[in-house]
């Protein structure tokens, strides 16, 4: 059951509760009725899980073709998850997931 | 940075004037001279503008442009600390060039009281070093960035929305910009060794009802001030070879504790359909109509209740 | 902060020109009366007080009392982006006080031209609800916030020197400061729920030597307008009751990776010889000589080679 | 071997090269002819060990009555150590121990 912390940031926060920050208990393994069921839960269950979970509206805006829409980036631990292997990064407990939409204000 | 630094002069009273910089590490008469043979380009002139233009200019970047074609409303003067009240109704362009006249007349300001569009961009922009991007739209930031890497420049973003802003260099040089930005480099050279451009970090924007203005989600002119002094801090260190060169990701909220966040960005996206490797490219933009890429005009969010 | 904020108005105008922020959640049209009502004093004109100033005016605090005695030289502009080269050898309260009178006429500007002494303190800040140190030295450092605990106000300290800040608003109310400091709590009631002071920090000065000023080591404009604009919000978010109420240390290196870093602070010092309890305290400071407390006047650097 | 990273700010790192990042391998215990010697790697011992090891010159600016001088403040893991009783707060490996001066100018 790996516990991590997950945070939405430059409009995301909207589709969830307008809530910025979340802890979040996951299973250990991507549970027996899901895709590839078995394998240890990484970020691309963690986006369906959200999606499930947590989202409150509009899953268009924030996950395309089971993972996150494009305009969105994803950082683990400060990093960019595209260094981290994207959907495949397996989770570790008190990992901090931030989900971000680009700001363009001025 | 065309010219060479080590043949040109600072006068004794820039002495004076820069030497409480002059005296930093790393600094010094180099980085001073640097910044006099610089040039940048800022556009927009609101809310991350008018912070980053007072910097720059205070500073000493001989040679400063700046885009925008709105005039001065009285709504701006919340955030938009380079207008004044009597100078309301003004393009923005002419009242913050002639506010850093004031703080420092030997900047030379060139004006471009202009909309910046996809026939126009090249021909504005390629006149400058760095692009500072301070503008409010979505649309103009993607032509900004497709613009920037057509020009090999760096692109220094800055976004402020609510109590939140972001900040960012894209197309970063990743090898020292004062020593690869020299007139031995050739254009090819430079090409291969760049950040991450808009387009690699965000494909595809947000969707449109995510995707209001300050005008319509409000800021904080505290807030841009902030971004807009760290995006002039990112031109200087550039310029003075100052700068780590790793691409990186700010994220600030004013509310949020801690307030700050970096993040460690990829590398370009050779898929990219802006700056990446020919034959590998994924789409093209060549032909991309900026606002309806950007999902057209937004919607009217006063009449949606939000 | 005295009077009754549902009993304010807000002219038509007002919303006009604060609508930005008005919009922005929790802050509204009881937040932009709250800022009227406040009052604010920014100690020192210079690089951190210029941003701050110029962001506390826009946003339209009430009331703003400058302190500075200095005059304005013309090594100052490369940072202190409220004065001009005009204004060379005028004192800066007064050309601060101009400058944000052309951005908001609106704002009531009282300009103390004099420097802050143990002997005036009390008197000069007792007329604000909240102290900006935006000074340049650390035996004013030590009297504003032992003035600060004794006249009950927070104190949001900004300091930059060469590429790196710090913010701390020490004496922070625990409990919301917006409703806390209402004229229904007692300053007994207050007493009890305020962070920790400058001296619970930092009980003794950093040694003589490692202490230059600015004019000595040098700082940068830009980081100086980060700080700046850091401490105008921390103010904002008081009077508008945003603030977290968490004592926190900001610091910031314009060269590290990453560039900022914040910091969970203890609570007061029961034995803090300012804001220590009664019969707790060790020491005194009733007559300290700040100058002589901080290792009297500074080396001279130059002559030393560093 | 406890690895720590220590960092200076706010002007001491002049006294230590300089440089304001360390990697630092500790022993596990504090060594047998040291005072209190057996017992875990604290922050106490951590200051006698840079003042030791890794300071340049002047150790009165750094060091006093063996423990940091008053007008140096130390952050754990971003936390004053106070909250983390001082001296006492016992090493683990990767913390970040912050040692930073005031700064003063504006
Ligand atoms: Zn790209
Ligand atoms: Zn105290």
């Amino acid at each position: 059951m790996p516990s991590v912390k997950v945070e939405f940031s430059g409009g995301l926060e909207l589709l969830f509760s307008n809530q910025r920050k979340h802890d979040i208990s996951l299973p250990e393994r991507v549970p027996a009725d899901g895709h590839e069921s078995g394998r240890p839960v990484d970020i691309a269950y963690l986006i369906l899980w959200l999606r499930d979970n947590l989202l409150q509206e509009r899953a268009e805006l924030f996950v395309e073709n089971d993972s996150v829409r494009p305009g969105i980036l994803v950082l683990v631990n400060d990093t960019d998850w595209e260094l981290e292997g994207e959907g495949e990064c397996v989770l570790k407990e008190r990992d901090e997931i931030v989900f971000i939409s680009t700001l363009h204000g001025g | 940075m065309t010219r060479n630094a080590s043949s040109a002069q600072l006068s004794l009273e820039d002495y004076r004037r820069y030497g409480r910089q002059m005296i930093l590490n790393g600094f010094g008469l180099p980085g001073q001279l640097k910044l006099q043979q610089a040039s940048v380009v800022v556009v927009g002139a609101g809310g991350l503008g008018c912070p980053a233009l007072q910097s720059l200019a205070a500073a000493g970047v001989g040679r400063i442009g700046i885009v925008d074609h709105d005039t001065i409303e009285l709504s701006n003067l919340q955030r938009q600390i380079l207008h004044t009240e009597s100078r309301v109704g003004t393009p923005k362009a002419l009242s913050a060039a002639a506010a850093i006249k004031q703080i420092n007349s030997r900047v030379h300001v060139e004006t471009h009281a202009t909309a910046l569009t996809s026939a126009n961009a090249i021909a504005v922009l390629s006149g400058y070093d760095i692009i500072l991007d301070c503008t409010d739209n979505l649309p103009t930031r993607y032509l900004l960035s497709d613009t920037a890497v057509r020009l090999n420049r760096p692109l220094i973003s800055g976004a402020a929305q609510q109590f939140d802003g972001q900040l960012c260099t894209y197309n970063l040089p990743l090898s020292s910009y004062a020593s690869c930005s020299s007139s031995t480099g050739s254009d090819e050279e430079k090409d291969g060794v760049r950040g991450p451009c808009f387009r690699c970090l965000f494909p595809k924007p947000p969707a449109p009802e995510m995707a209001g203005s300050c005008e319509e989600l409000g800021v904080l002119g505290a807030v841009t001030g902030v971004i807009g002094n760290l995006q002039a801090l990112e031109a200087i260190k550039l310029f003075t070879g100052l700068h780590d060169s790793k691409p990186s990701l700010l994220i600030y909220s004013a509310l949020n504790t801690p307030p700050f966040r970096s993040i460690k960005l990829r590398a370009r996206r050779a898929t990219c359909p802006a700056c990446g490797d020919d034959g590998a490219k994924v789409g093209q933009i060549e032909e991309t109509d900026y606002v309806a890429f950007c999902g057209g005009a937004r919607p009217d969010w006063v009449s949606r209740g939000l």
